[in-house]
């Protein structure tokens, strides 16, 4: 009861400095948090990042094993994804199997990767038909503070940019770094009457869960999209939506490049 | 790749090697269509006995049966909403809807798919009429090839309209996807699989007019302007799909009248 | 509660009738609905058909395999029979795993199909102790107004007509026909005092849920039995039971023989 | 098969190829016993402590054990009927009782078997008097040999007793099997596996007398004479078995009033 | 409600026997119930005992079969130990997946086991790498009326000490004892106040459970302990408790050279 | 073993052989540590945003995070307690925590470490002054080195003091292994995986002092002797680990005065 009513004074307030083309937090409407990458932190994995998007906080971390090749693409490598919204990292996340919101956000970071072609997976064939190296990444929240999505990907590809091969322990050969060759970059924004807000915090999310996620490549691409949220998006603010997207990515990209 | 133990995102989303197929051969489609036009569709609503209003449909070779149910009580209660009714949307492919036999039950990929595809009817649907209710859509794919959630969605919603369930629009839906080079309308399996994207998109429509974006996803490689061009050619696409999801809901309204004459 | 009611109604209904010897429909008690059957609807399946008996909608899809024989049975083929309840077909049904009732009809239908061996299985066998072909008969129900025992099994046997074994796509030399050799049909009655029902529809039902089934061959075998319900059977009406059941298979298995 | 996904329904049911054994060899059966003859049977009732009733029961090779708790609360609370008890039966194997380890957790088959068994006590239990109660019976299968749903059913009955819950007769349940032709009673594992079918039944037994039939099932092939004569053959079984369940219910009976005394 | 006034009577009964230094059994605090050992019960199991301590009955049964070891101890058996506290043995016991408690039972029968190395596992290897037998522990409750642990540990090595090896049944050439080469023996403590009752009963489970297993073998080795329940154990106990359970279980290990 | 349907109790407790691995050299310990040296340890108290209290915790390679909520509200209802608060207790690992890739969910393992870590903090919250209330507290294993639970536990006493949750005392933990004859503190994971054995503990500590024992375990082999001095060198390793608690409070603390002022 509290919790709703703290809410909706949170979404007037949200609401009222929009009206003045403000955010509670002072940025500017496409602006994004602060961003810190720290990789290589979790020796155990073959790579790993910890994401800091303001106070939006996930670990990702990716392992790396020998495994049959699907049979349509018996030359490539295996891409795994998987979130675990852990209820550490949210009061309103509960313990379980995985729900719509972790499978949708461990397949929107997974498009990105995927559709970019970001790992050359050709280059991860073992033997044709029979084994490949498989990629796990497993995406950990640990603190969120709004727009999960965005602060994972960025985790997931600072990760892979981080990530070793482990050829020696399966005595495959040397070990070798992951081939990564393009950098996705998620942009997601939350829709609010005729105006979006990019990266959202969660007090901002308290307007409704009104969200669009476009992510690009290194070329500007467009490699993967979602509407996710129960509402209409005019064509008008669909095209601006891409355009700011791109451009905010473009911006987010210059972080990876020292990784 | 066993794949016992992990739920895998693929094959579904991945494109495969496009050298290996070349899908535009003289400026036509592998089935001869033009870059912009629909495959045959096929929709009869009221299928059903049991449900509150259904509907089959034909996409090409997909074949989907829709059903809605309610407004209805909801159980377990405290899934109740006080000022509105809640949406439920499910997503199902049979075992044998697809090449390699499908394990029953719910994957990834089909949890996601009804996801985005109930947020898409929630604006729509009055929900605000049925407090304390629940409109359930239910949405069987008996086979599939590409395009599976469009054509529910077009489905689902002459199920809604045979159902009785108060609208704000009609929901009408279908991809785009980019093919050797070039933007497809409602791509078929070959597109999908050795295409370089596929753009998912639903609109609402009403009074014949395409009033907003309910649904759109995307997986694959496209410019900037590329999409935006795609945004266009979906909207011709919906268009006439709505025209035929209105004549199937005219043909079962004219059917009952004969009937009751 | 207002189903409940509803269901009082119908209840005294069918049984008011049934004093006169009538059913509500019309039928007589040991008359069958009309039956349609469609095959080969499902192209991506190896057989398939669609029974409608009455305004009960089954579809049935078959999809075959190679996989690894049962230890003690090495050179047959394998059956696996599974029932899904789609909400889509009764506001009763819920999603989720299989419940008792949807294991029961898929067991009940999976007798009938392997106690009357109509699939010879001995011709399905690749390699002896390796690899045998596996029949997935996948039973989806589209509309449930009573009866979807009957109705599932006759779409099974049709579907399995109709089954073309797909060994070209698995590099196993030519596709052949699936060797279909008895046909077993399941006729389903509804006991109510000293009378039944045969092919209940579900306002019938309403009755309460007092049923057997009982499935016999093209030589009038009885294959499978199953009494299901909460009630007690008299053995006069056991007797009588068999007879007429064994006699209505006879009709409904005419309808077989144009497939 | 590796059936690691799927949930097969073998080889419990399956008949394996008959001429790979013979079953009657000079007119008796493999453990010599005669066409209508029972297996062995022993039964103890009110075996464990904590249960309301109970009882252990071996059938030839079988050794099962049933308790029954009840009348007592139901919970979650919407599982209550207002103006019966709920009947709940569960029939489960221990891993290791049969040949190869079974997993432990409920199967296919004995979702089945609890179901049809639970039908079959409902009719005679006296549910009327307990309302919003609930009434367990639990049976264990420790060692399987072909059977096992018929010996947990006498086992039950016993356990029911054993309990004080008023029923309207016993429950009885025998299996008549079809071997190499002929047709026997209380069929052991090679008649189950290599037989040509085999047919359970319960009876409701009262006053001495076989009253209806509480449960039927079959799988196999049998003629419709067949069955005919197969159910003669299981009445008289079950007559057999009925006077050795008030055996151990009265010896039960007797060591209270020696203890007592 | 009525169980719980009971319980709370209960309670009041064990601590006010217990302020006089009795148990309410008429029990020495120190004193274990009687036992019996029933082996070689399930003749379809590799090997199998009953235990009845006091009215809490426990029968493990020992299944065998060859499978692949574990890649970091190639050449050993595996031992997997599984406990089911099905309905039947407990009012308070629910169908369904193993909980919390049943899981612990497991995992502290499992490690007297292991720990104590009671099975020689060497000799259990058939080719190193590839096969090695695998031995499936599984605890069946029959009846609790307290201390399952100390009843399933006693029955477990009970069963162990009475398995043949099927290797006839594999192919893998003669049957063989298994070699069992030590005798753990858990005893389970309640602890009250300043007191403690080595195997209680579930009567006396009404003050709580404070529970804590001790574990020791042949030679008087601790192998294995577990606190279980929400107290704080103080120091001085907590030697006691080991001093007393290493005794109780040379007691206990007497009855086991009989089998 | 492919263990695609058997929850194994295996690797983590068995011990490997000991001939394999000298792990005491020269009477110092692998990584150079004295019998009685604890691993390097660092404490953060307050890391989280959404957490009501929070701790980041390093002892030796193990990284684990620690979050506490409530008191809060406890859904569903029907697990409320009418006078007191209900503590759960949650330790997972991540996927990526240990050599091989750690299937998401809880095994048998983190199942039993949850319910003992549940075990010791519930004496020592104080339960009573939040009736109907849930105290939950989450352990994430980011990367394990042996000793998660450990660890685990000193740093859920940090995040529950940060969430300002009263308590009788602090907890306090740390294992003994005997490793080539020898008792050591904070095993490793060479000490653990190759050691005799290895015995967690937990403490009670208050006023500086140690009060009792919240949490033992063990598995391996020692005498009586070795498990009596095994708990003394326990105890003047938790109350080293003790002290670093504290700090991490109080600097936590200071940080926030400074920030005030």
């Amino acid at each position: 009861m509290g919790e709703e009513i703290l809410m909706d004074i949170k979404k007037d307030y949200v609401l009222s400095k929009l009206r003045d083309g403000e955010r509670i937090d002072g940025r500017k409407l496409d602006e994004i948090r602060s961003i810190e990458i720290e990789t290589n932190i979790i020796s155990k994995a073959e790579g790993s990042a910890l994401v800091k998007l303001g106070d939006t906080q996930v670990l990702v971390g990716i392992k790396m094993q020998p495994g049959e090749p699907f049979p349509d693409v018996p030359d490539r490598g295996v891409i795994i994804t998987n979130a675990e919204l852990v209820p550490l990292a949210s009061p309103t996340f509960e313990a379980g199997p995985p729900d719509e919101t972790s499978i949708e956000l461990a397949r929107v970071v997974d498009r990105g990767i995927r559709e970019s072609e970001a790992v050359d997976l050709t280059k991860l064939c073992v033997e044709e038909g029979e084994k490949v190296w498989m990629i796990f990444i497993d995406i950990h929240a640990l603190d969120d503070d709004g727009n999960l999505v965005d602060a994972s990907a960025l985790a997931a590809i600072s990760a892979l940019l981080n990530t070793t091969v482990p050829a020696e322990r399966f005595e495959l050969g040397d070990d070798f770094p992951l081939p990564v060759r393009n950098l996705p970059v998620a942009i997601t924004s939350l829709v609010v009457g005729d105006k979006f807000l990019v990266d959202p915090t969660r007090d901002e999310m308290s307007v409704g869960q009104r969200l669009i996620t476009i992510t690009s490549d290194k070329d500007d691409n467009i490699v993967a999209m979602q509407k996710s949220g129960s509402y209409l998006l005019s064509e008008q603010k669909f095209y601006e939506l891409i355009d700011v997207s791109v451009e905010k990515a473009r911006e987010v990209r210059e972080l990876l490049k020292d990784i | 790749m066993k794949g016992d133990e992990f739920e895998v995102d693929k094959p579904e989303e991945e494109k495969l090697r496009k050298d290996e197929i070349q899908l535009i051969i003289d400026g036509k489609r592998l089935d001869g269509r033009d870059f912009n036009e629909l495959r045959p569709i096929k929709i009869e609503a009221g299928v059903l006995k049991r449900a509150d209003g259904s509907c089959y449909l034909e996409m090409g070779r997909n074949k989907v049966v829709a059903a809605v149910y309610g407004p209805r009580e909801v159980h377990p209660r405290h899934l109740q909403e006080p000022s509105k009714a809640v949406i439920r949307y499910r997503y199902n492919m049979a075992p044998f809807s697809v090449e390699e036999r499908k394990r029953p039950g719910p994957d990834r990929r089909s949890v996601e798919i009804s996801k985005v595809s109930r947020e898409a009817y929630e604006p729509v649907i009055m929900k605000e009429l049925f407090p304390r209710s629940g409109i359930d859509i239910f949405v069987e794919v008996l086979q599939a090839d590409a395009g599976t959630r469009t054509a529910c969605l077009n489905a689902a919603t002459v199920a809604l309209v045979d159902a009785g369930i108060p609208m704000r629009g009609l929901i009408t839906s279908v991809a785009v996807a980019k093919v050797d080079g070039v933007l497809v309308l409602d791509p078929m399996k070959e597109e999908d699989n050795y295409g370089e994207a596929d753009v998912p998109f639903a609109f609402v429509i009403r009074n014949g007019k395409i009033e907003s974006i309910a649904l759109v996803q995307m997986d694959g490689k496209m410019t900037v302007e590329e999409m935006k061009k795609a945004l266009e050619m979906a909207k011709e696409g919906a268009m006439k799909i709505y025209n035929l999801q209105r004549e199937a809901i005219m043909k079962k309204y004219e059917a009952i009248e004969i009937e009751e004459e």
